[in-house]
């Protein structure tokens, strides 16, 4: 089993969402963060003056899949969440050694 | 001159001043996070572009010396000749001043009202265009028409006691055009637009419904029964209208929502604003439970139709605005106000006549001139912005501002 | 008729309603995010649903003609007989109508106040229920026993110049039985409930405030002397009691908080009500001062008797309108209003028993009256959600809805 | 007496304390989210320690006997004889206690706009101090000299409507010398302070224009031409001043904000404010359009100059109320206001040298005691919090309260 | 060392959290999301059109412990979130390479 | 490559941030979090009775770097966020496998 987290642009969410659902892919999970990277935020005027805001509004999914999967996951968030301009967003792949469902106490792949 | 009436006007004037931020409120709770400021500035901004307007020609086109029944004249331009004694025309007991700035934010709101329609999507400075343009080329000339000494639509008889036509069609409509000619905000259909902040839209609906004493009460122009009678029927069908909304939704959809409620409130409060002046309590109430059915009907009717007017003021204020208008020709009775006239039910049938040619002059006026203000303007500047700033948000596009930072 | 006293009276109706949203902001801001719009609509609904339960029948139980001293009958139903021209029996310098409605306003908060008691729990339809008979069963009469011609406290001479017993104890003791019968909030003890928005608060205090001109200012039904000491006392009392909340609590927990001092504020108007129109400014400082140190002490009381009063309706209106019933009956003076009476520090020691007999019916009244009618409700249609819908949040358990998005 | 004069002006005053938390709100929605409390209670707090001071002292050493020109004896301390009848002095048709109050208002808003210098930094106890310190011996005085019956700039001659020179400079100047005094904030150049909330400020500026009517026009102090006048040029100039900031911005940095547009209305407000009752509509609209810009510049000057005046107290209130006491001078025109005098547009240069002296005078005095009484309070008590709490914020360290829970 | 990450319903915060302070657990970190999965949301009421909303409130616990300590916070996890409803929610099991407490500069288990 | 986590107090964001960037470090994500741990949280008042408030404010920063800058990095964020005040803060480190930019596609080090 792997954990994929992609940091993407807000308005992409629903359509990466659907995609990963189409896939089979049950369950995931969302924030809000901030993001620094290429894309450098813009700046913002206060009383006449103007100051540098560095971060950009991302939302972070993390969806952990079965290994197999991974790869057709991450197809899926590169074509839904593109859009060709800076900012678009990273893909991360880690992995992990167990998953429990709290419900039911399965483990493992049927947990996910 | 009298004293007490100078005082009530003056203070009504603030009241319905307060009205416009209390719009912005309204609208700025159900746009999206990133476009809350953009929102609240459309309705603001008004405020202030519309006052001068006003003051230096609106005042006089609206109620200057009459041309032909359909304009007044330049004559009060910069408010030449508007002084402290009573006009000879218009409210003969408060100065002319006080009337003067009174009719003000009347002119200030009607354009914030249209702002709902095309929320979420439009440039600034085409905004602004926009407003100044139709503030002077719709609204000058309509307030003529219905309450400009030698208005056509007064001469004829049409009874709008506080503005559902000069008001509230005519926003009502303009924003059906706009809706029409600026298209859907992108994600229309696929995307939810929830609304950010539902208790900035409530503490707006709850300010609307304080300035709207001051909008039909205060259009008495004096402190008399006439204003008491006005300002109960204002609460009564604001109260009916709320209930009648959380009434239809609950059977409609299952529950009764925060926003149903106070949206029906301000339908109530459009509803009546033509027959306050005219009417009577039990009438008052039958508008107003009238006018929660009505409007609720009216804002899914976007959705089925197809066109995207994201704040609903097509269905509140067109609609309602319009049921109020009829339904003045309906329940208008000379016993509540001798100067007013008999409606259908007091035995006029000729009365709810007149208040249809009335309402259709003033759809007819204010959507074509609509549609021709916003083609000149996408011409001079465009009128709206491109698709990655709309997703980005008219906070940061328009004025690099963010309404909350943690 | 004084047209000066009819706009006076209008706009303080204005004021007055303001007062309700204003609550609803002062509750909303101290409940839990997912509560939050389930307590402003609690408020905003019964601004609705009182109104036309007030036009309909209310009004004229509480001030039609007399029945035994106990209730007014229902000639006045849907208003008949409330018309422009001055009551013969209330109000005689502005229209019938202007009185009417600004009771009507007394009416709809005065339920609306009792929802702090029992907020983030209780079913809407129950809701709805309940404040429908309250205002039937329990306000109608209280109010007519008090400032209705005939009633029964009032004529024996009780001092109530705004509403103390009528308003203030009514709902605080009605507050006391609802926490009681409906039961604590889920994990009482164990969870801290802390308000998710005390700007949200703190706004609504000061509207409060500024509504509560109207409130006391108003009662004096007449832009008067009369009216210049109610406002000023109003001032100088919810100042008084705000500073004494903010010093009784930074010697007892270390710190003055926002939701103290804005609190205390509430505090002090709700003391100085009953005895705006009888007292001068430095019994006005007294009763403030004071009313924060004993709403400070009430509020207290729940976590020592451990009832769930969620937004310390008991301790603030419930004691402080003791508090200011009572001391009406220590500071009165015919030197400030001819028409009221003295009291004990101005030898009159009966008008304190008066004052005491009048607290002791309004409570034992309301405490039973709102048993009996939860018991029925709870009968009818069930009082409280259930426990995971408690947990889920009323915003979306009554009403489909959240507050705030991102 | 006049009942009509007597109920405008206690409506007036109403909307004038609105205008506190309005200001709470204008400035609690431009600090960092940890100190939004901690910035309301500044203001809220004011309400109700300068409204004690103000019936206790204030407003006898501001409006009681004079003694040489300088301060009023204390002669009506805690009220005594300000009772239901008017004043021999002051505003002769209402009850004295009418204009007492009125005036209470402006007592308490001029010290809370002084908040916003030291925002985000001070200690509450010291500001507590200071606050009834100026209140005392920087606003009495000042108040009794302008408007006191004896006072010696009102006897010059100088022009003072609403509160320019009282009010404004006063408050704007001495938030100059708090913020030398105090210095600036952790993180000042290097960390951006931006505002966490601007939709609460933009409520915060709809708040005070609202109130400023009764500002304004309630300074007549009788409903008339004159009050309308007033109203009139206070809402004109008040809608120049945010256009022109926001065309100045609009050149300035490529896109018009928001808290721009609500802050050059704010500006204009201030300006107009001394004008209020002496000029025109074509001139006040001046005034508005030159306000915006020199505020606009004057917000700029605080990064130039490198002190930290966080909410733009000095920007906007100290150079807004100079442009506007000196523009009286040149606008003022006995026309418009027979009791007041022409200005040198008007054929009278000498009124722009009193109105120049008066300025002078208003801005040693409130610079020298404001340094002289934040020594004192710094000697006794600290003035600023330590940096550690700065950095958690006030809210936590002051009040043990967050603004906002999730 | 592991990183457990629990992805629970709001109210079980404060058991979850006590349960593991039981265990002698010192520190852990909390963040809103929102999730997606079994529990389908709700719908949503605007001016009378219904939304479907897809995403749940859910508080996601991370919480970085001694190997050894795993099976037992999960077994606390578990018995504190649990509810028998659907999206009681997901315990995540990760390999941690190394832990430093910034203010005293100690890594490994000593630093968590 | 590798993944830092660092729990921090908030007021350190920008100096941290700046920091990381000055090692050539181009992109960092950002959430706000609630943590518990040593540093106890703080009383809160209402209405006259005391809360205990367990959870304090922190910035998580998340930041994927090639495993041979860690310790610089590491060393970075200590000196930055570093008060000497308890709740300083933690770094916990992770193994990436994979990292992916969405905009072009790149992966590995290339995307980082
Ligand atoms: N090394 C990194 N570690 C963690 N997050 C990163 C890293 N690099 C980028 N990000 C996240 O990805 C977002 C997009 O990266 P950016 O450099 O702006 O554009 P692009 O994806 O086009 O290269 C950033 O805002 C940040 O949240
Ligand atoms: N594969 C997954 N990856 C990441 N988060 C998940 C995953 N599956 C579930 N979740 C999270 O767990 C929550 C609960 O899951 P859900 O399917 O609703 O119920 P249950 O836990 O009863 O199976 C979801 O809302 C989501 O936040
Ligand atoms: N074992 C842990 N797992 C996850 N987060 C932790 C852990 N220990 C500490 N933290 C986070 O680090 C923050 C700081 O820890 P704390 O114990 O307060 O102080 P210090 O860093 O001085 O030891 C906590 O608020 C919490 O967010």
């Amino acid at each position: 089993m792997k954990k994929i987290e992609a940091v993407i642009k807000p308005f992409k969410l629903d359509d990466v969402k659907d995609g990963l659902s189409g896939l089979g892919v049950q369950g995931l999970t969302v924030s809000e963060v901030k993001g620094f990277g290429r894309q450098r935020g813009h700046r913002e005027i206060y009383r006449g003056a103007e100051y540098q805001v560095d971060f950009v509004s991302k939302i972070k999914i993390e969806v952990v899949v079965a290994s197999d999967l991974v790869p057709d996951a991450v197809e899926v968030i590169k074509e839904k969440a593109w859009t060709g301009q800076i900012g678009d967003g990273k893909i991360f792949i880690f992995p992990v050694e167990e998953v429990i469902r709290i419900r039911t106490g399965e483990i493992g792949e049927e947990a996910i | 001159m009298n004293a007490a009436d100078t005082g009530f006007i003056l203070i009504s004037a603030a009241l319905v001043m307060l009205m416009t931020p209390g719009l912005a409120l309204f609208y700025g709770g159900m746009v999206r996070r990133k476009n809350v400021l953009g929102t609240l500035m459309q309705s603001f901004i008004v405020l202030a572009v519309v006052t001068l307007e006003w003051v230096l020609w609106g005042y006089s086109m609206a109620f200057g010396p009459d041309h032909g029944g359909v304009i007044g004249g330049l004559d009060w331009f910069g408010l030449t000749g508007v002084g402290m004694e009573p006009s000879p025309d218009y409210a003969s007991t408060i100065p002319h001043q006080a009337f003067m700035i009174f009719q003000c934010m009347f002119a200030v709101i009607t354009p914030a009202l249209i702002t709902g329609a095309f929320a979420e999507r439009v440039k600034f400075s085409a905004f602004l265009l926009f407003t100044l343009a139709w503030a002077t080329l719709v609204y000058n000339p309509l307030c003529h028409w219905v309450w400009g000494v030698g208005g056509w639509m007064g001469g004829m008889g049409a009874l709008d006691f506080a503005g559902g036509t000069v008001v509230h069609i005519s926003s009502g409509i303009s924003a059906l055009a706009a809706a029409l000619f600026i298209g859907r905000r992108v994600g229309w259909g696929s995307t939810a637009f929830i609304p950010h902040n539902l208790p900035m839209t409530v503490t707006g609906a709850a300010i609307l419904w304080f300035g709207w004493f001051g909008f039909n009460a205060g259009s008495a122009l004096a402190c008399n029964g006439l204003a008491a009678g006005a300002f109960v029927v204002t609460h009564a069908a604001s109260a009916a209208a709320a209930v009648s909304w959380m009434v239809v939704e609950w059977f409609h959809r299952g529950k009764p929502t925060t926003l149903g409620v106070a949206t029906g409130a301000v339908a109530g409060l459009v509803a009546i604003t033509p027959a306050s002046g005219f009417v009577g309590t039990v009438p008052a109430l039958v508008i107003g439970l009238c006018a929660g059915g009505i409007c609720y009907g009216g804002v899914l009717l976007k959705t089925a139709l197809g066109y995207d007017d994201s704040l609903d003021v097509v269905g509140v204020h067109g609609l309602g605005g319009t049921w109020g208008a009829l339904a003045t020709g309906l329940f208008a009775s000379t016993a509540v106000n001798p100067d007013g006239a008999d409606g259908l039910f007091f035995g006029n049938p000729g009365q709810l006549w007149i208040q249809f040619v009335s309402v259709a002059a003033t759809m007819a006026f204010a959507f074509v001139m609509t549609l021709l203000i916003l083609k000149a303007v996408d011409l001079l500047v465009g009128v709206r912005v491109p698709r990655e700033d709309e997703e980005k948000g008219m906070d940061l596009v328009l004025h690099n501002e963010t309404g909350y930072t943690l």
